[in-house]
């Protein structure tokens, strides 16, 4: 874990408000792990003043890809950034999904969400079989489907809840059917909390061990702060940029 | 060659820069950026007897070059800090200093001793003045009274220097400062952060639990160099400058208003690696300005 | 469709954004922007009985998003300014208040009665609060019994309404803003800029002649708000926030934490039009969040 | 005078701090004569807060050139602007540089003050005389000397003062001969408010009509802060931005 300056090699607008960026970096590519995050300096001044933090999509040393949703001012600065631009990121943070091998592993993606999710796909296929849901608001908000059918998939579900692209309908909508028909005994999931919520109780009962990526509001993304705290059933809080972002699902108070 | 060190009298530091409580950690998590070594000091996150969960979420919500944090001293408690506190000592020799929180009176005392007799520890920060523990944000350090009996109190049972941290959310800093200052305080640090409100509008409610929260950053420091100046116009006991500090410049304002030290808040956090670049920075601005040593501009603001 | 209206009590404005004295001229310096006639009012620059050259330059010094001023409310002096505002008053129907200033009690008086004779006026804004005019950032609202007199006397002796402008500067501003409504304030507004100090390591002094200067801008959004809603919720009269205001959102935070109407400061000098831009947005956001009027959510912080 | 998006159409670095700025406007460009100046917001966010004032150096409708320095940062986050990139500027500000017919007229530039200096020669030439003195600290300050060579001056005196290039010396060093041997009656100046003081002592005495545009610390740029005072010699202050940039040296205290 180490601040860099990365230089942007391109910055591209996918669909909507949604980008892709990818960054040369010095060891954060190959020192990287799916679940693994970073945080850019999304500004050189104080305004933005904290670094933001996004999830590795894909590493392919010495570069790494970011996929982002343009949602507020930071990321809005990110995307006005070009070709050569310099900018400062620290990582790669966080834990990672859990390594398997021989496992029907099914991916969970709602939205950006993607992310981990696709890193998980090109690193962890080799012995295990993957399934993916990969769902969102609509058409507009499911991308990258051409990158996601040349991933060794055995099968891939979309959704959208507008029914603008795949079937209409939220993630969660079938994964319980999905899990038992696959004969599912791990899954990996990202998405919005709404998501992580469904998912907990459309899985409850099943016997799949569960990671999810989690998001929060985050300060310094290192473990110093105490600001992305997420309340574990236990009791107590856990800090999403230390001890996870990947969490079993069921340890997560949803 | 110039000449960084600062001194504060009962301890001289190799510099002025030292990361200030709740923002640097335990220390050992900076290990990755850089060596300890470097600093002139540093502070550890606050700590009360027991473990304490910290407030309910959202901790923090970014304002213009601001940011407002309500995470409520979540911690360890004191128990665990001394096991920490020993590890931290195995990978450097700057000198630790221990963020004093307590519910009341006792709590303080309590830590205090605790720390105080841990001879890994250099000094003791009493944190009279966080903003996010209490109703409306309330601290001792908003009462000159309870501020002189509780450092009266931590004084006459510790032994190490004591430095008292005291808040900007005050009638008149200026009499607190004296307060403590009479009731045996060696140092004071100041200051803490800035209450401030932020507005949800969706659910038209506080963002935070709290209600109001502290507010740090660079947006805060011409204020808090304002106080610091006031204040150690009139107490003859060191200064500790805090707020919105980022670079050598800054430092260095600091240090003219009339601080003998500094701690750097918020921006160990957005850029972990901070403290070497403002070192570096101290170090080249005191040769363009031909300054030799800390102490020649010491509160020499020329007014 | 949303109704923008703001109502004071004393008078209904056609909506709650009033450029605030100081940052917008005498009104006329921002016709080539935009058509005045869309404010809800505005304020023309602090007014002393005689010409004032203002302070020594350096008269500005910027800070991370905000900005530090001791202009020390240069002006044309009372006379003048009666024919501005005749002139003013050819190009719009919008209220226009005067920010009435004064060495001394007195002064006050008679720069208010002035303006008070003037039918091209809608009200007074009593502006007790500079702290670029005295040494030390003084000023009368510092000081709750010279408020109380001070507004007392320019009410018993004018018929306009009488809007005061508190000081962060003090304190305890709840106290303070009590004895302005004790002495008959028909509103409050707040704040005036913080006081807050920078330093020129060059010289190795101030960079303001007065060694403080007052901070405004973004910076101090959180600050102020906290404060306008302590007020909102101890005063019966209205209370106008005031205090790093830039976009539309911040204007319905400081309505829900308890103001009936905002002046925007700074926002004015950075980008002239900033008041249409604004009332865009509030007009939007009220759509989005379901509002249809102001008093719907005024003070409707859910805490 | 409004403000306008603008679109950077080049912004190329001339040598060492300096850039050469061409941007793309609605009015600003026919509207602008020498000596009005443009606000340029250099950020989108709140730090800086402020714009940051330049000169126009040249208008060619629908486009102006800025001629800065990066001085700080501001003019840095400026000076990464590239083709394409939009940014807010309001213009054209304060006044210019009166007219004159059949004069002999002696511009004075002094490092970046050549920006309204090159704006009157390329417009003031027809029918006036023009000589210019252009001097900078050393030869890496003292740059676009091929466009100053297709003005059409009468004579150029150029100066450094390392003696990088040019004559060693400073701009007013040898003014007074300058002027009596082209029998110049009317000056347009601009440099460091240093050159200004030299200059007010050295033309003391002569027969000449001196007109100095200013640089003050500006907050609004069009006249409502007051926070660019300059002290006149009358007693009071002026503003820089409204009732200037351009004054009569001798009405300024120096
Ligand atoms: C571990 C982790 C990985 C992430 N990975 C990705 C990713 O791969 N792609 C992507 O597009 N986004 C990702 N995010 C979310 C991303 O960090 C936020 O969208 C971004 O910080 C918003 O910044 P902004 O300045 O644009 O928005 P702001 O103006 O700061 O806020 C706009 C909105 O976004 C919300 N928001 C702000 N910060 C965060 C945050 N840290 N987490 C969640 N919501 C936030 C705010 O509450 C607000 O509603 C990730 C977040 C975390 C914690
Ligand atoms: C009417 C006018 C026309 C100008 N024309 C040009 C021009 O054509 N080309 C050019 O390069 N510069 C010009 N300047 C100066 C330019 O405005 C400043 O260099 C710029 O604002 C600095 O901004 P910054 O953020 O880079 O520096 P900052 O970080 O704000 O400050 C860096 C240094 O520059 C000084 N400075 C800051 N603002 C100003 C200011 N407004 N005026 C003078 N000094 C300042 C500061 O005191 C400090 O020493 C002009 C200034 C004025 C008033
Ligand atoms: C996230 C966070 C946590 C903090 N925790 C503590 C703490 O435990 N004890 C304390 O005395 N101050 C705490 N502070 C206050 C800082 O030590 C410092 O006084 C304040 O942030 C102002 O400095 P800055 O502007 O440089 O950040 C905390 C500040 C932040 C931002
Ligand atoms: C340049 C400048 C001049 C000001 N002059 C006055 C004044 O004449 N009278 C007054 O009551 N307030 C004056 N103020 C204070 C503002 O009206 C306002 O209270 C303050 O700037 C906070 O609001 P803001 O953060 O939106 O700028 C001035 C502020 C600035 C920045
Ligand atoms: S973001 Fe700071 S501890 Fe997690
Ligand atoms: S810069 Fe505001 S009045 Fe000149």
């Amino acid at each position: 874990m180490k601040e860099e300056k990365c230089r942007v090699v391109e910055n591209i607008n996918i669909n909507e408000k949604y980008y892709l960026m990818k960054l040369k970096t010095t060891t954060i590519a190959k020192d990287c792990r799916p679940g693994n995050f970073v945080m850019v300096a999304v500004s050189t001044t104080f305004d933005p003043l904290l670094k933001r933090p996004f999830g590795i999509f894909k590493s392919e040393p010495p570069y790494i890809y970011l996929y982002y949703e343009v949602v507020g001012k930071g990321s809005e600065l990110m995307s006005r950034l070009k070709e050569n631009d310099n900018l400062a990121v620290l990582g790669p943070l966080g834990n990672s999904f859990p390594v398997f091998r021989s496992e029907n592993i099914l991916l969970i993606a709602g939205g950006r969400g993607i992310v981990p999710i696709y890193f998980a796909a090109e690193n962890y296929a080799a012995g295990n079989t993957l399934f993916l849901i990969y769902g969102a608001k609509s058409a507009g908000d499911l991308n990258l489907l051409d990158r996601i059918d040349s991933l060794p998939l055995k099968k891939t579900y979309l959704y959208s809840e507008n029914g603008s692209t795949g079937k209409k309908g939220l993630v969660t909508g079938d994964v319980r059917e999905i899990i038992i028909d696959n004969h599912i005994n791990i899954t990996f999931s990202c998405g919005p909390d709404a998501m992580f919520k469904s998912l907990n109780q459309e899985l409850a009962g099943l016997a799949v061990e569960n990671y999810a990526s989690l998001e929060a509001l985050m300060g310094c993304g290192f473990g110093i702060c105490y600001s992305c705290a997420v309340k574990t059933r236990l009791g107590g809080y856990k800090k999403v940029c230390s001890d996870g972002p990947v969490f079993k699902l069921e340890d997560i108070e949803w | 060659m110039v000449d960084l060190s600062a001194d504060l009298g009962f301890i001289k530091l190799k510099n002025p820069v030292i990361p200030a409580s709740g923002t640097f950690g335990y220390g050992e998590e900076f290990q990755t950026f850089f060596d300890l070594d470097i600093l002139g000091a540093f502070v550890l996150k606050g700590i009360y007897k027991n473990p304490r969960p910290g407030n309910i979420p959202p901790r923090l919500h970014e304002t213009a070059a601001g940011l407002l944090n309500s995470i409520g001293l979540a911690g360890p408690g004191a128990e665990e800090l001394v096991n920490i506190i020993k590890r931290v000592a195995g990978i450097t020799h700057t000198p630790v200093v221990v963020n004093v929180c307590g519910e009341d009176d006792e709590e303080y005392l309590e830590v205090a001793q605790i720390f105080d007799a841990l001879d890994e520890v250099a000094m003791l920060e009493l944190n009279i003045s966080c903003p996010n523990v209490r109703a409306g944000g309330k601290c001792p350090a908003q009462d000159g009274q309870h501020t002189y009996r509780l450092v009266k109190l931590i004084k006459q049972n510790t032994v190490k220097p004591l430095i008292v941290k005291l808040s900007p959310n005050v009638k008149d800093i200026v009499s607190i400062a004296l307060s403590a200052e009479e009731a045996g305080a060696d140092a004071l640090s100041l200051v803490n952060a800035y209450l401030g409100l932020a507005v949800n509008l969706k659910s038209r409610a506080p963002v935070f639990r709290n209600v109001f929260a502290g507010l740090s950053g660079p947006a805060i420091k011409p204020l808090a160099l304002k106080l610091v100046y006031e204040v150690a116009r009139q107490v003859a006991v060191p200064v500790i400058g805090i707020g919105g500090i980022t670079c050598g410049g800054d430092v260095l304002e600091f240090i003219l208003a009339g601080a003998s030290a500094v701690q750097t808040g918020t921006v160990n956090m957005v850029e972990p690696a901070a403290s070497v670049r403002i070192l570096h920075e101290i170090e080249t601005q005191m040769q363009e300005l031909q300054i030799k040593n800390l102490e020649e501009i010491r509160g020499e603001l020329k007014i």
